[in-house]
Order: C-alpha cells, then sequence, then structure tokens
C-alpha cells in the first residue's frame, strides 16, 4: 500500500466522525427559510431610508461592513505582491526572451479590440450600478481583467503585454486599494469614524446614491481591475514566455 | 482618544500602497525608510491605545454605525489591555523585523517591505477588532501576507514547500472557522462579539453552538501551532528569511491563541459557564501535549531555526494552558509570556539570521565551532536561551509562575511540573546548539538529529553592527520583560477584564463605562518559594539537556541501549508523523477535529 | 405560487451540485477537474440566483468563467508540459 | 427540504477534504480547496434564505416587502475575492514547486525529515 492508499483509508472513518459531528450540529438549525436573524432584518430595514441605497448587500459591504471590504482589498492586493514575489525568477523574468506570438489574422485581432472596449465597458457599467442593482466593483473590476485577458487570446501576447504595462498598473492598483484608506482616514481627518459618509446619502437609485459609497465602490473597482490584471499577467508569462523560448531554442 | 484606534491599521495600509505605487519612480531606501517609519507609527498609536485603556476599554465604531437598542449595525474596534498589547508586541516586532532587513533584505525589497506592511496591519487589526468576521478577514490578510514571505525564496525547494504545507493546512483551517461563524450567525442572526455572547448566554448550550465552537477554535488552533495541528509550523518557521520567523514566532501564533482567548471570553463564556470543566480540560491537556512534543522535537533537531521552530511549539503549549485553565491569573501569565517569548524568540532567529550570514551555514553540526569568532551572537544565544527557560526574573519567568499559580489554584497540580520540563528541555537544545556553534564544545558528528536541507546565506553586503544592534534590542526587551515594574499588576488587571464578559457587552451595546480602577502599583512580583524553585530547577534541567545532547555518548552502554530500546521506536514513529507531506497534515486536522468534536459533543451536550 | 415552484427547483439543483462537487474533488486528473470545476461554478450560480442572491451569483459568475480557468490552466500548461529546457528530470 | 440545503453544504466540505487528502497533484488539491470553500458559500446563503423572500434589492419594490438576509450575501461576497486570491497564490507556489523539483505532486516534494 502506497503511503496516500493508507491515508484515503485512515480519512474514510476520520472524516466519518467529523461529519457524524458537523451533521449532528446543523441538524440544529433553524429550517431552511424561515430566518428571522435581527441583523439583516436592521439593515433590510434602514439601508433605503437612511442610505438611499436600494440595494441593500452593496450598503452592507461598502458602508455597514465596510472595513471588511477594505481588508478584502488589501487582501487582493497583498495576493498579488505575492504572486508576483513568487513568480518573480521564472516566466518572462527568468527567461529573457521576446515571445512569438501565434496570433496573425488580423480579424482576429480587431476582434481582440473590440472585445476589449466591450469588456470595459460591461465592466464599468456593472461597477456603476452596483449600488443600485447587483454588481458592483468586485464584478465589474473583474470584467474589465477578463477583458484583458481576451485581448491576449485573440490578438496574442504582445498586444496584452504592451497594454498592460507594470509602471501603469502598480499605481493604479496601489490608488485602488489606497484610495479606500484615504476616504477613511479623510473622514478621521474631519472628526468622523474612519469610513464615515462625508457627502450625505444622495439621491436613490442614481449614480450618486449612497454619498461616499462610490467613492469607495470606485476605488475597489480601480483595485480589483488592476489586480486581477496584474495576476492574470503574471501567470501568462510563466505560460506563453518558456513555451516561445523553448521553440526559438528548437 | 477612540480616533486612534482606526491608526494602526491604516497607516502600514496607506504606506504599502505608497510603497507600489511609487516603485518606478522611488529609489529603494525612501521606500524602505516609508515602510519602516509607517511601521515605527503603527507601534507608537499602538502604544498610546495601550496606555489608554488603562482606564477603560476604548471604542471606535466604523462608519459611526453605533449600535441599534442592542443590535450591533456596523464593525466596532474595542480596545481592552491585553488586546491593545498584542497590537504593541506584533507591530513593534515588525518594526524591529523592518528595522534588520534595512540591509539584510536587499533583492525584491519593495514587495517586501509590501508584504510586511500588510501583515503588520493586519496583526494590529485582528488584535482590536470586536467582530467576529472582520476578524476572520484581517485573519485572512495576515494569512495571505505570511504565505508569500515564507516562500520567498523561490529558488530553493524548501522554502516552497514550507510555504505550501503552510498555505494549505491554514486555508483549511480558515474554512473550517467560516462555517463556525456561518453557524454562530444562523444562531444568533449576530457578528459583534458582545452580542453574540449576550444572546448565546441567555440560553443552555446546544448542538450548533458546540460544532460551532469546536470549527472555530480548531481554525485558530491550526495557527496557533497545537497538536496535532502544528505540522506546518517548523516547515514554514524553518525556510522563511530570519526577519520574517520574528513575526511568525513572536506574533503570529501567538494571535491565534488571542483568538481562543477573546472568542471564549466574550462569546462563549456565558453559555458555557455550567460546562467549563469539560473545555478547561481539553484544553488543557492538547496544551500540555503540545508542549511536550515541541520540546522532544525542538532536542532532535540540528538546522538551528527549525530548533527554534520547535522552541516556539513548546510555547505555544505553554501559553494555551495558560489560557485553558480559564481564569484571569492563567490568562494574564499566558500575556505575559507571549510578551516576553515574543521578543526572546524572535531575538534569538534574527541571530540565526547573523550566524547564516556570516558563517554561510545553519546546521548546528556543521557550524561546529565556527561560530568561535563571534562573541555577540555567542553572547545573545546565550543570554536567550536563559531567558527561555524560567531562571527567576529572567525573561518568561513571570509569565511562568503566572500560569503555575493559575494551575496550583485549580487542583491542575501535575500540570506546572510538565510545563517545566517541556521549556527546560526546549531551552536546553538552543542551549547545546549554542554551545556546539559558538565554543565548539561535544562531538562533530551525531545520529541523533535530523539533517535538514541547508539555507543560502543572505545579502553579503548587509552591515553586521545593525544587525547586531537590533537582535541585541529585541533579546534585551524580552529578557527585561519579567522586571518591569507593575507589569504584573497591569496584566492582572487586564486579564480580569478581558474575561468580565457581562461588562465587555455592556461597554460595547450601551456604552456603560466602567468606574475608573484605582492605579496598579509599580511593584515587582514577590517570587514564592514554589516559582524560586521552579524557575532554578528548569535551568538546572536546561543545562543538564545541553550536556547530554553533547556529551550523551560518555554515558554507560548499558544505560544507553535501555534508553535506545525504551525510547527509540515511539520516538521513530513521531519523527516520522512530521514528513512534510500537506496530505498527511490535512488528514491528521480531519482527527484532530474529529477528536475535539467528539468529546466536546459528547461531554458538553 | 412563486413558493411551490421554487422548493422543487431548489432542492433539484442543491441534489445537483453536491453530485457536481463530489466529482471535482474526488476526479484524479486535473485537467478534467477544471472542466468539472467549471460546470460545478456554473452550478452554484444557478443555486445563488435561485436562493436571492443575485450579487453573489455575478461575482461567482466572473469568478469561475475567468479568474480560475485563467490560473488554473496556465498552471496546468506549464506544470504539465515539458520543462522550458527540456529535461523533466527532478533538479536536485 | 428542510435539512438537505444545510446537509449539502457539509456533504461538499467532507467530499472536498477527502479529495485534498489523497490529492496527487497541487494544482488539483488547490481546486479541492476551492470546493471546501463553496460549502461555506453554500451554508451561509442557505442559513439567509427565507421562503417567499426576494433578493435584498429595493428597486421598484415596496417598503416593507419580505427579503432574505443581505449579510450573509455581503460575507459570501468578501469570500469569493478571498478563494480566488488565495487559490492564485497556491497556484504560484506549486509553479515554483515545479520549477526547483520538476514535480507538483505533494508526497514527492520532500525536504523535510522531522
Amino acid at each position: 500500500m502506497t503511503r496516500r492508499r493508507i491515508r484515503g483509508a485512515v480519512a474514510v472513518p476520520a472524516l466519518g466522525v467529523v461529519g457524524a459531528v458537523v451533521f449532528w450540529g446543523l441538524s440544529g438549525l433553524p429550517s431552511f427559510g424561515d430566518y428571522h436573524g435581527q441583523y439583516g432584518r436592521l439593515i433590510n430595514d434602514v439601508a433605503l431610508p437612511e442610505r438611499h441605497t436600494t440595494n441593500a448587500v452593496t450598503a452592507t459591504v461598502f458602508d455597514y461592513r465596510g472595513l471588511d471590504t477594505l481588508g478584502e482589498e488589501f487582501i487582493l492586493f497583498a495576493a498579488v505582491t505575492g504572486v508576483v514575489l513568487l513568480l518573480r525568477k521564472s516566466g518572462r523574468r527568468g527567461v529573457d526572451a521576446a515571445p512569438k506570438d501565434r496570433v496573425t489574422s488580423d480579424a482576429l485581432r480587431l476582434f481582440g479590440m473590440l472585445a476589449l472596449a466591450g469588456g470595459v465597458l460591461v465592466g464599468l457599467w456593472l461597477a456603476a450600478y452596483g449600488y443600485v442593482t447587483p454588481g458592483g466593483g468586485f464584478q465589474g473590476g473583474v470584467a474589465i481583467a477578463s477583458a484583458f485577458a481576451l485581448l491576449y487570446l485573440a490578438a496574442g501576447y504582445r498586444a496584452f503585454a504592451r497594454r498592460t504595462s507594470e509602471e501603469a498598473l502598480d499605481p493604479l492598483e496601489a490608488t485602488g486599494a489606497g484610495g479606500f484608506a484615504v476616504v477613511g482616514l479623510a473622514a478621521l481627518i474631519s472628526g468622523l469614524p474612519f469610513l464615515a459618509n462625508l457627502l450625505g446619502p444622495g439621491q436613490p437609485s442614481t449614480l450618486f446614491s449612497g454619498g461616499s459609497i462610490a467613492f469607495v465602490n470606485w476605488a475597489a473597482a480601480i483595485e480589483v481591475a488592476a489586480a486581477n490584471t496584474i495576476l492574470f499577467k503574471a501567470f501568462l508569462e510563466q505560460y506563453i514566455v518558456p513555451l516561445a523560448a523553448a521553440r526559438s531554442r528548437r | 482618544m477612540s480616533w486612534l484606534l482606526p491608526l494602526p491599521v491604516a497607516i502600514p495600509l496607506l504606506a504599502a500602497a505608497v510603497v507600489v505605487a511609487t516603485d518606478h519612480v522611488a529609489p529603494r531606501r525612501l521606500e524602505d525608510a516609508v515602510a519602516l517609519v509607517a511601521a515605527a507609527a503603527a507601534t507608537a498609536v499602538s502604544i498610546l491605545i495601550m496606555l489608554d485603556t488603562q482606564r477603560g476599554a476604548v471604542l471606535h465604531w466604523f462608519g459611526g454605525w453605533h449600535p441599534r437598542g442592542n443590535l450591533a449595525l456596523g464593525i466596532g474596534f474595542v480596545a481592552d489591555p491585553l488586546g491593545a498589547g498584542m497590537a504593541v508586541l506584533s507591530t513593534g516586532l515588525v518594526t524591529l523585523a523592518l528595522a534588520y532587513s534595512w540591509t539584510y533584505m536587499r533583492e525584491a525589497s519593495r514587495l517586501f517591505d509590501t508584504l510586511m506592511l500588510v501583515f503588520c496591519a493586519a496583526t494590529a487589526g485582528f488584535s482590536l477588532t470586536g467582530d467576529l468576521f472582520n476578524m476572520f478577514v484581517w485573519f485572512e490578510l495576515m494569512g495571505v501576507a505570511a504565505y508569500a514571505l515564507a516562500g520567498f525564496k523561490v529558488e530553493e525547494l524548501g522554502p516552497v514547500q514550507g510555504a505550501v504545507n503552510f498555505a494549505i493546512t491554514n486555508t483549511a483551517g480558515a474554512y473550517l472557522i467560516l462555517m463556525g461563524i456561518g453557524l454562530l450567525y444562523a444562531r444568533t442572526g449576530a457578528l459583534n462579539f458582545a452580542q453574540l455572547g449576550q444572546f448565546l448566554a441567555a440560553r443552555p448550550v446546544d448542538r450548533l453552538v458546540i460544532v460551532a465552537l469546536t470549527l472555530v477554535f480548531v481554525g485558530f488552533l491550526v495557527k496557533a501551532a497545537i497538536v496535532p495541528f502544528h505540522w506546518w509550523l517548523a516547515d514554514a518557521h524553518a525556510v522563511a528569511p530570519a526577519p520574517v520567523c520574528v513575526l511568525f514566532s513572536g506574533a503570529m501564533v501567538e494571535l491565534g491563541l488571542f483568538a481562543v482567548a477573546r472568542i471564549y471570553w466574550t462569546v462563549f463564556s456565558g453559555t458555557l459557564h455550567a460546562h467549563d470543566g469539560d473545555v478547561r480540560s481539553l484544553l488543557v491537556w492538547i496544551g500540555v501535549v503540545t508542549a511536550l512534543v515541541g520540546a522532544l522535537m525542538c532536542f532532535l533537531q540540528r538546522h538551528l531555526k527549525r530548533l527554534l521552530a520547535y522552541s516556539t511549539i513548546a510555547h505555544a503549549g505553554v501559553m494555551l494552558v495558560g489560557i485553558g485553565l480559564l481564569g484571569a491569573k492563567g490568562l494574564a501569565g499566558t500575556a505575559n509570556l507571549v510578551l516576553s517569548h515574543g521578543l526572546v524568540k524572535g531575538g534569538l532567529f534574527l541571530v540565526a539570521g547573523l550566524v547564516l550570514l556570516r558563517l554561510k551555514a545553519i546546521d548546528e553540526l556543521r557550524l561546529h565551532g565556527a561560530g568561535r569568532g563571534l562573541p555577540w551572537e555567542g553572547a545573545l544565544w546565550l543570554a536567550g536561551a536563559v531567558g527561555l527557560t524560567g531562571f527567576p526574573y529572567v525573561g518568561v519567568f513571570l509569565g511562568h509562575s503566572l500560569v503555575d499559580d493559575e494551575a496550583g489554584g485549580r487542583s491542575f497540580d501535575w500540570v506546572p511540573p510538565l510545563l517545566m520540563l517541556a521549556e527546560a528541555v526546549a531551552a536546553g537544545a538552543v542551549l547545546r546548539a549554542g554551545a556546539r556553534v559558538f565554543l565548539g564544545w561535544g562531538p562533530k558528528r551525531d545520529e541523533l538529529l535530523t539533517p535538514e536541507p541547508e539555507e543560502s546565506p543572505p545579502e553579503q553586503r548587509a552591515s553586521v553592527p545593525l544587525l547586531i544592534a537590533v537582535a541585541a534590542v529585541t533579546v534585551g526587551l524580552g529578557l527585561l520583560m519579567s522586571v518591569v515594574p507593575g507589569l504584573e499588576a497591569r496584566t492582572e488587571h487586564g486579564a480580569e477584564r478581558f474575561v468580565d464578559r457581562p461588562a465587555y457587552a455592556a461597554r460595547v451595546l450601551h456604552d456603560v463605562v466602567p468606574p475608573a480602577p484605582p492605579r496598579p502599583p509599580f511593584t515587582l512580583r514577590r517570587a514564592t518559594l514554589q516559582s524560586w524553585l521552579y524557575g532554578i530547577g528548569a535551568t538546572l534541567i536546561a543545562f543538564a539537556t545541553a550536556a547530554v545532547g553533547l556529551w550523551y555518548r560518555r554515558l554507560p552502554e548499558l544505560f544507553l541501549g535501555l534508553v535506545a530500546r525504551g525510547l527509540g521506536p515511539p520516538v521513530r514513529a513521531l519523527r516520522a508523523a512530521h514528513s512534510g507531506i500537506v496530505g498527511d497534515y490535512l488528514l491528521w486536522l480531519t482527527i484532530g477535529t474529529a477528536v475535539v468534536g467528539g468529546v466536546w459533543a459528547i461531554s458538553l451536550r | 405560487m412563486i413558493v411551490e415552484t421554487l422548493v422543487p427547483l431548489q432542492a433539484m439543483i442543491l441534489a445537483l451540485v453536491a453530485v457536481a462537487a463530489a466529482s471535482v474533488a474526488l476526479c484524479r486528473s486535473p485537467l478534467r477537474q477544471i472542466l468539472l470545476s467549471g460546470v460545478y461554478g456554473l452550478l452554484l450560480v444557478v443555486l445563488f440566483v435561485v436562493l436571492q442572491a443575485p450579487d453573489v451569483a455575478l461575482s461567482m459568475l466572473v469568478a469561475t468563467t475567468v479568474a480560475y480557468p485563467l490560473v488554473v490552466l496556465v498552471a496546468i500548461a506549464r506544470t504539465g508540459a515539458r520543462r522550458p529546457d527540456g529535461d523533466e528530470e527532478r533538479q536536485r | 427540504m428542510n435539512f438537505l440545503a444545510f446537509g449539502v453544504a457539509g456533504w461538499i466540505c467532507l467530499v472536498g477534504f477527502y479529495g485534498a487528502i489523497v490529492s496527487e497533484n497541487l494544482i488539483h488539491l488547490a481546486l479541492c480547496l476551492t470546493v471546501i470553500q463553496s460549502s461555506t458559500y453554500v451554508l451561509l446563503l442557505s442559513i439567509g434564505y427565507r421562503t417567499g423572500g426576494g433578493a435584498p434589492i429595493f428597486k421598484g419594490v415596496k417598503l416593507g416587502t419580505t427579503s432574505v438576509d443581505p449579510v450573509v450575501q455581503a460575507l459570501a461576497l468578501t469570500d469569493v475575492v478571498i478563494s480566488v486570491t488565495v487559490i492564485a497564490l497556491i497556484l504560484a507556489l506549486a509553479l515554483d514547486a515545479h520549477n526547483d523539483a520538476g514535480t507538483v505532486d505533494p508526497d514527492e516534494l520532500a525536504e523535510f525529515h522531522g
């Protein structure tokens, strides 16, 4: 028996006991669909009248529990920094060679550019209306970043690399993440609690509803878009460049 | 001065963003300076907060969302003396580590500085928060920065594997915490500690709460490296750059334990009041086992940083006993231990980093006698080892004797001798390694000790006097922690407030400010005869352990044979269990969860 | 009325999610696994929609259609392919 | 139905753990971690669900309409981001392991000996 087989054999009874304990605990939950937690009801009751945001989830994410989101943005920030740190010795940095693009069709290139434009628009739209309808900074940011990934697929690495230089992305990412902290500190300096709303509640159902939620939301969108683009780039460099280097050597 | 509370988090985060934003324009030195100043500022603010808490807990509601009725609407930071003290220690260690890294870490220093700052902010937020899910967010932030820092030397397999094991086990633990949070939220509709505690205290404990308790505690015990969740620690600590080890051993493990204490006292202590005996016995047991396993494994190491890492596990066990006794005095003992151990152990890791820098090796046997020309490093190493034994009025003595008092007071009289033994053996291993490296005592070969991969030395242009100065300050502060006048009275007072759940809830939810306590006197702890005996006994055992480790071959053959026959198989099995394979670690995590959950399901029901 | 049609729908999707989760976890080849986990992610998106969580569904959608596949496929391609310098032996 | 949702969450967690324990490939292991993580989304959203409740979005809905719990959704949102980032980090580590050792089988990475 290999080590892995033994492990699997021991895991089954161990997980069985864990499962028994967990299911026993889960059976003590209130019935499905019959939830009466006070916290969520309180937020549902106050979000629209007090904050003028129609989306209670966004109000929670960016205002009532905005500190969690600050932490979350920095988790993304730290993870991207970590990925760049961990991959700094391999990929493009390890093999210093210019990649060859496999994409040669002009039509495909054009499609890539259009996809980029379309993706960015969708992303901006998602981010903009986050506090009115579903969506928000995170979803919009990822959509923008994935538009760049599409650009890579359609137009090749060089087009992708040209539009995503570190000199531009790093400051953008830092501005997004730092902007969040600055909004918080601005409130603190004006004598209010950290992340307090400086701008009043605004009009419901418009782009400016929710006061400084708008700023925080856009900071998050910028941070998420830049961070994910850096992340995708760091991974794509692992793939595209060693392959190109291997091909040119052959 | 409640407006101070967000700053230890906001300053380092903003500085991290500034370091990244200016990466392509600012010179490296400027970025290093920004990082160092930000960490120092966070430490200074944390100290101010800690002084402020002497008059009562300090609150800050983020976004200005004060509780409605007795329902918390937003997230609050609640600083009390022990939480603020934890923030001071962890941000202070980051400052010292960044000072040490000034010349020690040159390559990729921008990424390194950024992650250190993020780590700094996360530890401060973790220590100060009054909200369960927010604590989880800081936990993950700390983790993400730490995984990357552990794998810093990507070109060596050891660091990469250590970081993999660290990241995977801790992530799995984090998901268990999150499930536990979900269960608690289902029961209470609350995430604020005070509100959770108040809701649960009004009703008897039920199955949902027991399972939530298990999941949350197991998740944090993974971070705290408690047996059987400790495996990842040595792998990750041994391979990270020395300044990072300081944070891992000095702050991160302790924050796992801090979370256990914080959550027990604010959330579960009310509802579990009638059953606290069952919680206590389990926590004390696994704490004692952790201390003994850590000490034994420590004795078997020859890789200096790995040896120190196992010593951290031994001390984490002692700290868990202090918390697990569920009394204010034991908690105060753990608080003092965290402080003195964090600084002394951090200092020892910095000395190990110096040894690697100057002698280009980290293996005790390879370094045999090589450290004769390094008197400063040798002296610091010796001082640190003595600081970890519990010799009266040196290093961990104060914390240790408080834990012993609590154990005696709760008829756990069998515990203090075992803890003394564990700490003494672990300190003896450090002494042995020091004697071999810096004095050249003992043989050059020893099959008892496990060979581990070597580590490539750091940047050679580092400024040695600066590094020695930082290490000396760190070790020195740690040694002095038992003779700070009034510290004992203040930590005991802080611990009494820490365990007072109703007062905490009243402060947080109803803004009831308790009357200002009388100023405790600036006196030293009067060591009892018992603690003198324990301290001296531990020191003797430590030196004896070191001597045995160096010269055990001179013992009679017959005796050695008997010992080998008796202890050989279990020690070999224990060693084999520390396999470095992440699948094994996950299996142990499952088994540990099954045991903890099973025991509590039966005993607390 | 909505309630009555929703409950069987939720039950069905939950059952599918349970099966898909098992197939992702127990599938041994990473390449097949990423395909299965794409299916699993989309099932989760549907589940979140019927649990009235459109924001989470949208996040899960962008994560499961873009972020996961991209990084995972690169990792698979890089580790499954031959090393750039042509040797597949362990370097140590 | 009453227990199905919570039971499925528990099942996903257990099966994810089993897959991770016997995994032969770090990339596979990372995906098993996402499976474990997904159990927390299912649990959180099932907990906050209210029969007949709509999404907590009050555009064109009159005040006082029942809706599901918005807090668990906020927690799940945070959770999704955390999951993506942690997986990216673990995959980066897996790539490094492959660079250093030529394998991503956790059982073959054997640097430590006790």
